[in-house]
């Protein structure tokens, strides 16, 4: 490896898609495979400026397909690698990724959310929700980072190859629009200089020695071909996604202990929430807000008990009720009244989101 | 755009025998009909285009009319009429 | 500076709206300012008409949209109708006084609706190039988010190069800057 | 007298000026695909396709019916169309990356199977609604967008021959003909042919047009126009590939 | 046309592909597009085989992602056209039916489920519940029919047709890989003969006359270039599809009257929850059952009633909470509590349904 | 002493008899393979990825590091991990369908852009191991289960002509040749020439093989070498199409 | 008969099981019975084990599968292994006597287990080819789930072509299908 | 299968100078190389396969050992031995 590509903490005022470029370099990503859609594509453009510089790989793809499958082969290879993809990208991603998802190949893919569906709008949205959670024929046994600023997608992204990488199964950095075209500042870091330790990469196949003489050859497959087998191997990776659970699910809360409202919110949305959220109790309403950070697997736990200590839940998102049903689905069993605040394809802004929580209060603006 | 009232301006060139003319709500001043002009008869235009752009004019000594600039523009927002054909199809 | 600024400037494709918004987040960053920016886009962007976001202010900056800028600025007809939704009752309203056929569309809400000859200026005075620098100039007069030397220093940056080898250019800039400046810093809005 | 500008009758003047960004080739073949229309007499039984990609900005182009569909799969939902209702002309216009990278498989296979459709693909040398990424004909040592320092052909690959592939692989009744904006009337004589080879029922057909997009090459007209004759028309030679009678060029 | 396929009501035994062969025919579907995947295969054998009599077309496309835009062409040329899928199949068809539910395309596809994820078992599952009803970059703004015999599968192919075709979303007939190779008995009929009348078709290119002179242009789209554009249409579909739910939404429920245990079930594994609720209600145990036939819209008023007077509610199926977490978020607010007996991608008999069912209720086997 | 069959070193015995049909082709080709395999001595760096069709029987027939993939998407998974650790020598392996239908998007673009990987592609003229469908392959009027009439070629498309197709788009130091496993010794020559093309960096190599396929074709021995023999090699002439020093064939 | 009948049939690929199962369950179609035939299939099935489920009663049947047969045929070793698990403390459980090495894998709770020598009749008495009419028969002998007569009919319907050439091929079948059922029957199980 | 014990069944052909082995374990009874055999060589053998089906037999006389049957058996389930040649490589 050439030289290290950040030295000491700097602060950076950049996009959010030069954000993730800069993360998966600190991360020590290998190689990125990658198809142009907006808004992702500047991931691509930064990374392969910065890429020859550091000993780097690229391999612009025919699809996204073909995309999800070479970063598989990467990863198969040993090799930290990763794909970024958006809307009808990532609806063709899911086939590579729910071959991931049945061999526990430990791919990144960063997301970043358009409108939808089909190819609607290039700009924004948080529609790819449930795609992101539970793509594909299968179960949804991914990990899922749904971040809400650059540092989050520079942190998440690095945070992403390691939680690949420990616990094998596709681990998504999910963003969107704005956050990928935006300009704000975070600070860059190298996470090794920081003690955060590098999840280290091992490959799948090519290992040293001959195979059927010094050790067995890898035999990999994601084909049974009988039921019962295909079960067994299903449980195996059920339970252990399940134990990995409380290890990595990740929340932020505000002011949960004894709500009136309590704002559910996730992602960039997030951020309008916790700024209507303040500026309500601020002025002494009982105002909360959660955010699950981890939408897979979900802070189910942690929701339920800040859920049962409100009198009202409200649900906020850029989609018609995507996290809302996911909410819906953990809090089984309260009756703590949910409403959403659904705005498909579009930004909220706090000034909405303060003008519906004083709507639910009963006040007027 | 209205189906009707379309500006344009034109110009007579090639000796009277033909005329120019330049719609500006189309032209995009892109200059493609410029460069390709055998007589290098267009140039800038005081004026502007649907971007706000100079559009072109054909210099009416110049001008042989033969439609290149017509053809090459991607907006057609030239127009070339040759008149002596104009009267014999009257 | 305790309030966070809210700007959109909205213009047609080859106005420099974005170069403007570079330039200004920039500068604001220069002055260790927290900075949101956001451009609008779009598939049809070619044609269409080019809007940027901006959030200045001393803390993180929350939602990258806002629904009521402090300064609006159009510097078309159709940008006008564009952005006219973002005026609020504190808004300043700043748009190209030679725009014609938009008197229906100005915000009728604005605190200000201010019309200044930008575009007269720059094509008269100075060059039409130059036109989103004295826009930019404007912008910081209205709102003085950063510094008129910031502001230099952020030009210098980013166009230094082009200085180089025309040192006039430099000058033609610097002085939009200000041309800009003193249109909005003499109406008094600010 | 109501001056009207000389666009083709099959145009949607309401539509105009079109959405693509001064100098855009795309106008010019949709100019010659507008004249062939009108010669045609079938903008009644057109149906157009156009694809994800500046392609897309055609949508509301034209006075015949026409529909965007998604990036690479114009050329199935074309063939769809013309397998159900053969009395309609089906036109699938599309980008290079479109074409010959996300789509291949369906223009490789429509193209085998001799689909009695047409096919224009616009060779611009990138991606260009995308911004300007490297695309399967971005030339080698080009710059684009994710080939920052030029095309290096032995990592990032060789431009794609659209033509001379489906020339290959295509059946005896295919039309494959490669024009340029910069030669219009062959551009639309080819077009003209094509059509003509659909309606036919001949077989399959296919023009690829080198296109100029100043936008993304940052070039001025002059230098356009000097990209696309001297260096695109170097690497991709226009001429016709495969004509329903042999093979000609 | 040629001659009717079926005259009267006919007797037959045969497959489930092949019941859906007939339907397709019985319904005047006019053509099908499909790629080969197991366990659908024998749809498009038994099509190729009748379509040539009955003046029917076929086309054999190179991969699903065809299959599904050209029926998509097909049907914007105004046919009945339809397709048919099954696991990474059906994973690639979400890209067509993304462009179908934005543009309101009334495809109609039938899913014959395998398992997951990735290409898992050739043979069966209930595991692409959530991929058939939610999958894409959208809202899932679809309807989906969960059949649970031949005479279903006959019977809601012929309807998924009218669906569509009225209300114009995509409509899917989710079966699976038992239902599709099993052999059992049906009645074959006309709809027409029935007094069924089949909602006639429309092209939406293609029509008479010339555009821009007799009539406007059919410029159709799926992208939009500003957010709030795309947000406005899909308010609109949305209304739509929710003004359509409840003419449409379908269910079946036995003895939900007052229950200790309500089973719900869909598809095939709905049969042995169905064998075991009646054994054990004929004991006089209070077991009941609800079975949602269409998964979406859910039929969600009728099951919050049947579910507000059970003790518990077990959910059944051959996936690993895929209906659970529908069930659960219809019915957020209720707290009767839920447990899931969830055995993905294997059949469940009714033994051990009942076996479970005794469990919730205490009593040893 | 202890009799073992003549197997390739390179095979796992453990999993033998194979998976494949009686009279099936890929235990030929994958006995060609495997002592080419043995004669270059990398069994240590071969790693072998099998495509979704009957090839995926052969996930556990090597003692060589294997991968079973997706339907069509061997190849982007074996260009991941070649672009990934170069010293590794790859093999996509794969049928008709996966190559030339589902998967053709994969192979134009890899050949195009020169992936220094071995593409080995199985003819059998069919869907084998979803029980018989058209492929690509398919001969003009032969009977599938989706051809139940014979392939109509005017409505279900002509034959694919894949090594020719490669041929035509693919560089200069590409190696393309089309085998069959009635002439193994060509075959095998084939092959290695096509990994020792890899193996060199040269640049793509791709080997179709005709293929037999008793249990869909419902042939018995001698039908089966028959329509090897003489029907198919007529479509299909083999030889090779492409050595890295210029054309043959 | 008013219980379903539950059968499970297994063999190697070229045994012939899937044939059998068609033409009972065509047979008990012809008899107005309500019937539910689902084979087994895998990737892997050219080279596997194959399994045919049958379930044949009076009332439309409820479940494709079932935990427990009635009767369980197994034959061949591998066959044995597989199905063993489908016998529950009612079934008969019937197994080719030629099988060897399956002494351990027998189940263990099955009402009765028993080994009749199908292949060696087939091979010795009649013709390989005909075993799986045979195992037919004895089926039939085990559960008479339709008459002997209606499974001729079935069997005619199905072959009836190849007897047209070959007459003894008739008498060879049915001969062997009554040999099968004689085989059980006289076991009393039935 | 293991690796150890591999039954199989050998015989002298080609007047004793090679060795014609098959392995049942392996032959799947295709016939492949049955049609191949220049020499008509091979015939059905009372042993069966793995299937349950046929395997084949060399004719002592009639047999070459021109190991084409050996090449072109797809399970490697014959395996010929030239044995002069084996005696010089002792
Ligand atoms: C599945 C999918 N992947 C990627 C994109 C993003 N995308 C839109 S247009 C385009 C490229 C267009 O390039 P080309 O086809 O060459 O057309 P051009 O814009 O150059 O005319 C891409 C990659 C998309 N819309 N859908
Ligand atoms: C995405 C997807 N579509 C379809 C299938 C079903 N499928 C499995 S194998 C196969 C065809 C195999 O044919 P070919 O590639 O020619 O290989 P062969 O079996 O003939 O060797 C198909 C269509 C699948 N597994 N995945
Ligand atoms: S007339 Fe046409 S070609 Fe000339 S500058 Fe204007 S738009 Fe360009
Ligand atoms: S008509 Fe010909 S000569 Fe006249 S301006 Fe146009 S190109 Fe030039
Ligand atoms: S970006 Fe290029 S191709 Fe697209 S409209 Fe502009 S000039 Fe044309
Ligand atoms: S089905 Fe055909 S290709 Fe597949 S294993 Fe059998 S013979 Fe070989
Ligand atoms: S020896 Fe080989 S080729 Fe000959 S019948 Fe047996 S398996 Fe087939
Ligand atoms: S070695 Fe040659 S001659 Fe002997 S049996 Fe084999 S093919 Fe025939
Ligand atoms: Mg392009
Ligand atoms: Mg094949």
């Amino acid at each position: 490896m050439g030289e290290k590509p950040i030295k000491g903490e700097q602060k950076a005022f950049m996009t959010g898609n030069e954000a993730v470029a800069w993360a998966a370099l600190a991360a020590g990503a290998d190689i990125m495979y990658g198809y142009p859609i907006t808004p992702q594509n500047e991931i691509m453009q930064y990374w392969t400026r910065l890429a020859p510089k550091y000993e780097k790989k690229f391999l612009q793809t025919e699809d996204e397909l073909s995309a999800g499958f070479t970063t598989v082969g990467g990863v198969l290879a040993g090799r930290r690698a990763f794909t970024a993809t958006a809307g009808p990208g990532n609806v063709l991603m899911q086939e590579p990724m729910s071959m991931a998802e049945a061999m526990r190949i430990p791919t990144v893919v960063v997301v970043q959310q358009r409108g939808g569906p089909s190819t609607a709008t290039v700009i924004y949205s948080q529609q790819e929700v449930t795609l992101t959670c539970f793509g594909g024929n299968g179960e949804g046994l991914r990990v899922v980072y749904s971040t809400s600023s650059h540092q989050e997608l520079f942190d998440y992204t690095i945070k992403a190859f390691n939680t690949a990488w420990k616990y094998r199964f596709p681990t998504f950095v999910l963003a969107d629009g704005y956050q990928a075209k935006m300009r704000e500042s975070l600070v860059l870091y190298d996470p090794q200089e920081k003690g955060q330790k590098m999840v280290p990469t091992e490959a799948f196949v090519g290992k040293p020695g001959t195979p059927g003489e010094d050790r067995a050859p890898a035999h990999l497959r994601n084909t049974y071909n009988i039921e019962e087998e295909l079960m067994d191997e299903l449980a195996k990776d059920i339970k252990e996604y399940e134990e990995m659970t409380p290890e990595i699910t990740e929340y932020e809360e505000f002011n949960t202990q004894d709500t009136d409202v309590l704002i559910v919110a996730h992602g960039i949305v997030f951020r309008s929430v916790a700024m209507a959220a303040r500026e309500l109790a601020e002025e002494g309403l009982k105002v909360g807000y959660f955010r699950p950070i981890t939408l897979r697997p979900f802070p189910r736990q942690e929701l339920q008990k800040a859920a049962a200590k409100a009198k009202q839940i409200l649900v906020v998102e850029s989609a018609y009720g995507q996290l809302l049903k996911m909410v819906k689905d953990n809090l089984y069993g309260l009756d703590v009244p949910i409403k959403g605040y659904l705005r498909p394809g579009v930004g909220i802004t706090p000034e909405e989101v303060v003008a519906d929580v004083r709507t639910i209060l009963g006040e007027e603006e | 755009m209205v189906k009707t009232d379309i500006k344009y301006v034109q110009k007579d060139v090639h000796k009277g025998k033909a005329m120019f003319r330049i719609f500006p709500g189309l032209c995009k001043g892109c200059g493609l009909c410029r460069e390709k002009c055998p007589e290098e008869a267009l140039s800038w235009s005081e004026e502007l285009g649907v971007y706000g752009t100079p559009t072109v004019v054909a210099d009416a000594e110049k001008c042989k009319a033969c439609r290149i600039c017509e053809r090459v523009c991607p907006d057609c927002a030239i127009a070339i009429e040759r008149k002596a054909k104009q009267k014999k199809e009257n | 500076m305790d309030k966070t600024v809210k700007i959109a400037l909205a213009g047609e494709g080859g106005q420099g709206v974005q170069s403007v918004a570079m330039i200004l987040t920039e500068a604001a960053a220069m002055e260790g300012k927290e900075i949101l920016y956001i451009p609008n886009f779009g598939v049809e962007q070619r044609g269409g008409v080019s809007i940027a976001f901006v959030q200045i202010g001393d803390k993180k900056i929350g939602a990258p949209k806002f629904k009521t800028g402090d300064i609006v600025i159009a510097l078309s007809d159709r940008a006008v109708r564009r952005v006219n939704m973002y005026a609020g009752h504190e808004t300043i309203f700043i748009y190209d006084a030679g725009i014609e056929g938009v008197e229906d569309d100005l915000p009728e809400v604005a605190q200000r609706v201010l019309a200044i000859p930008a575009l007269e200026t720059a094509n008269k005075e100075l060059h039409p190039r130059v036109f989103n620098v004295l826009i930019m100039g404007a912008l910081i007069g209205a709102t003085h988010v950063v510094t008129l030397e910031k502001a230099k220093e952020a030009i210098e940056k980013k166009l230094g190069y082009k200085f180089e080898q025309n040192p006039k250019l430099r000058e033609m800039n610097f002085k939009a800057l200000e041309r800009g400046y003193e249109m909005v810093a003499g109406t008094g809005v600010a | 007298m109501k001056v009207l500008p000389k666009i083709p009758k099959s145009w949607n003047l309401e539509t105009k000026p079109h959405k693509f960004c001064p100098g855009c080739g795309h106008g010019l073949i949709l100019k010659a695909l507008g004249q062939v229309i009108d010669e045609l007499g079938i903008q009644d039984r057109v149906v157009f396709g156009c694809d994800i990609g500046c392609s897309l900005l055609s949508w509301d182009f034209f006075n015949v019916d026409s529909v965007q569909t998604h990036h690479g799969r114009t050329t199935p939902v074309m063939v769809g169309i013309k397998r159900a209702n053969p009395e309609l002309v089906v036109v699938a216009y599309m980008g290079d990356g479109g074409g010959y990278a996300i789509g291949s498989q369906h223009l490789v296979n429509a193209a085998t199977r001799d689909d009695k459709i047409t096919v224009l693909l616009v060779n611009n040398t990138n991606y260009a609604m995308t911004g300007g990424q490297m695309a399967p004909t971005t030339m080698p040592g080009q710059k684009t967008e994710t080939t920052p320092y030029g095309r290096d052909v032995s990592e990032a690959g060789y431009p794609m021959m659209g033509p001379e592939m489906v020339a290959a692989i295509s059946q005896d009744g295919a039309y494959v003909a490669r024009g340029s904006v910069a030669r219009f009337r062959k551009l639309k004589e080819y077009i003209k042919k094509a059509l003509e080879n659909q309606m036919a029922m001949r077989g399959f057909s296919f023009v690829e047009t080198l296109s100029t997009c100043p936008t993304n090459w940052r070039t001025n007209a002059e230098q356009t126009w000097a990209f696309l004759e001297d260096e695109m028309t170097k690497q991709y030679p226009p001429g016709e590939l495969k004509t329903p009678t042999g093979k000609e060029g």
